[in-house]
Formats: C-alpha cells, structure tokens, sequence
C-alpha cells in the first residue's frame, strides 16, 4: 500500500511517500503504526506522540482502531491547522 | 434547490470581489452574502511568510464534503471555499469562503462553520518562516479550533 | 486598542472591495475580514425597488453608537457599517457591514451583532415599489430579528 | 417642541415634522401620543395601534413611560426595518 506523510512527519521520516508492506497481522491503523516506529530512528520519531498523529485512508479520516484492510492508500499527519 | 457550489485549492491569490460577483451573477434571490477572508499576519514583524502544505486530492475532497453540508444545513444561494497552499506573505489572504442566502442568519452561520471545519477537518499544515531567519516551527493546532468544531455536531 | 471606525449613511451604492481595502490599509495585524452585505432581492420579480427612509442624524448616531459597543465588547481591528438610503433596485446592496480582528471568532461575531442591531435599533425603514404598481407597503418588522437582537444582551 | 414622523406614521399624519406645544399636564411620552391622537382623525389613525409605536427623545430611544420635559426633539415611527 502507498503511504503519504505530511508536515512534520514528513519530515522526522525524511520522505513524502512511499510503498509500505506491512506483515499481514498489522491489521488497524493502530497496529501499522507501532510496526512503522520499529522501521528506523526517523519513523520511531515521527511516530513518538502517537495520540496526536492523525491517519486517513484513502482520503477519508480514520480513527486508529480502523482496518486498514482494502485501503489503497494511509496517510499520516499532525493535526490540521489550515482555514 | 441545488446551491451553486464552488471549491478550490490554489497557490495563486483570490479576489474576494471578484469571486463573490462571479459566484452570484444573475441569481437575484440573494438577501445575505458573508465573505470571510482569512489572512496571514505579520506577527509584530517576526513572520516573513507562512508556507502551507496540504495533501493533494484530499483537500479539495474534504472542503468539497463540507460545503455539500453546509448547503444542505443551511438554505443556501451559493457557497464558495477557496484555500491555497505554498508560500504565502503577510497581508495576502490564505482562505475565502463565501456564502449567499436568502437571509442573514443562515448566510452567517454557514460560513462560520465552514472555516470552523477548514481549521479542523482539512488536510493543510502551515509552517512559519521568520524573518532572517529561514523555515522555523510548524504551526499548532489549536484546542479551541476543536471545540469550535464540535458545536455544529448534532 | 482603539478600532478603525468608519460608519456612513448614504444614498449612494458602496463597493464591498474597496471599502475592506480602504478599511484595513497599513493594517499587518489582520488575520480574519468579515464581510456582510445586505441586498434587495426582488421577490420573485414581484418587487420593482425598495425606498429607504431613515432618520438623519439619529441613523449615524445609533449606529456609531452600536459600532463602538462591538468595538469594546471584541477585539476588532477596523470595523465599518454603511447603510443607504433612497430608492435601492434588486441586486443592489443595502448595508455593508465590515468587520477585522486577528482571530475569525471576533470577526463574525461583531458583524453579526451589528447586522442584528442594525435591524432592530437603526432608524431606517423600507417601503416596497411593486413592479408595474408604484409604491406599496411598509416592509414589517419581524419578530426573530428582535429575537436576534436579544441574544447579545448581557 | 419638535415632533418628527417617520415611515407610515409620516403618512398617517400626512406631514414630517412641526412644532408642538402639549400642555403642561402631559408629561410622557404615552401621555403625548395620547393627547396628540386627539388632534384630528389622521392623528387618530397614526397613533391607533399605540404598542407598536417607538419613540425617540432627542434621538434616543425611549419607552412610553419616559418623560418628555427638556427633550427638544421628539420622533414617532414604527419598529425598524433596516438592515
């Protein structure tokens, strides 16, 4: 599946996106999160105040108890602040 | 009643005037037209320019979804979401929203839940430049842009 | 702080854009422009104008007078009220109510208290031309913009 | 004094202002209206729906009970239609 990070997480994991293939018993938002933070210094940063992170798949916001499964494409990002 | 409906994201300024004259010409059922502009401040001259980051596609999405919900909260004319994303100067307009109705309080109330929404629900990060100084921090979201949000719900 | 105030009673149409420009030039603190204008709508094609009548000296005064309460009550940058009188055809506006602030929540709030006060407080009355009719009716006064107006009271 | 008129109680009376000189007795405004709607039938008609009216004292609003002394200018129109 493709990954987009945006803002800051962006830049702690030091890219804009990426194919990602999680092991098959990653199965919520939640999970793939906790096994990204394990894929590196930058992502165990970008993913270190977990309660903040926002997710959305496939263009739709998710809360982390979300299956990730069918999604095409997660994105992670701070809390908004356009408007 | 379809309202008219326009939404866009751009790095290019706007026109306030110029939107609002396009978004309701010929329609002469309109009592109220609100145009909110939101602008990037100098912060006492600290700030050389904001730069604003959004996530392609579910920007547009996202602001789209909540003009369709403000129309059909509210009995409106028209309504018009225009934000930009990149460099943007102090004193130059980040986001317009424009809403037309019949009367006053629906044309209000549409608008302020529509940049309500903007500030919580769609996918933009500003980041600050300072002055002589280059990119600096991030801009955080604000608790009482939240609760602010939470006051449309049902 | 004091607020930018501009407030005016005239027969002449105004022009939203150029008043906001005028309103807030020079001014780097602005991050939020509310902009109401009040329009005659024509009814269905049923209405061939409205007259304004008002009360000279009295209309500036009250509403100078609820300009500077919003002015206190929020912290506004600039704020501007301009009502017509005299014959208006549909299309055409009828009260421009400007409001500036660094935050959105002030802006709205103040323009929408001034429009809620201008309706229930401002002397100014409108009379419908009828199309092929000449003049008809005083428009009534309606009861929810007192209810409006209400809600601000302390 | 000065009594303006305004809107359909201009009409009404079928003028827009002139000077009045109530006599010494009345002291409010209800107590003008009173006295003035006895001053022939198209004041009769003005004043005949006598809660909706509004009144100003020297451009200010008042209610009914205020009393006129000292005021030079006192106005009669219906509820307020601006906006």
């Amino acid at each position: 599946m493709k990954a987009l990070y945006f803002a800051w997480v962006r830049e702690r994991i030091g890219k804009a996106e990426e194919e990602i293939v999680p092991p098959e018993n990653i199965k919520t938002v939640a999970e793939l999160m906790a096994w990204l933070s394990g894929q590196g210094e930058n992502y165990a940063a970008a993913f270190a105040s977990i309660k903040t992170m926002r997710a959305a798949l496939d263009r739709t916001h998710v809360k982390h108890d979300a299956s990730i499964q069918n999604a095409r494409e997660i994105a992670f990002f701070p809390p908004m602040t356009g408007g | 009643m379809a309202a008219r409906l326009v939404v866009r994201v751009q790095t290019e300024g706007f026109d306030a005037a110029e939107e609002a004259a396009r978004l309701t010409q010929g329609c002469t059922n309109i009592g109220a037209l609100v145009s909110f502009t939101g602008l990037c401040r100098d912060e006492g001259g600290a700030l050389a320019a904001l730069e604003i980051e959004h996530y392609p596609g579910m920007a547009e999405a996202e602001i789209h979804r909540a003009a369709l919900v403000a129309a059909s909260r509210w009995p409106l004319e028209a309504v018009l979401a225009v934000h930009r994303y990149g460099l943007i100067l102090p004193g130059e307009g980040i986001v317009l929203v424009i809403t037309a109705s019949q009367h006053r309080t629906e044309a209000f109330a549409a608008a302020s839940f529509l940049m309500d929404y903007l500030k919580t629900e769609a996918p933009f990060w500003k980041k600050r430049h300072l002055a002589g100084k280059g990119a600096g921090d991030w801009v955080e979201a604000k608790p009482q842009d939240h609760a602010a949000a939470r006051k449309w719900r049902g």
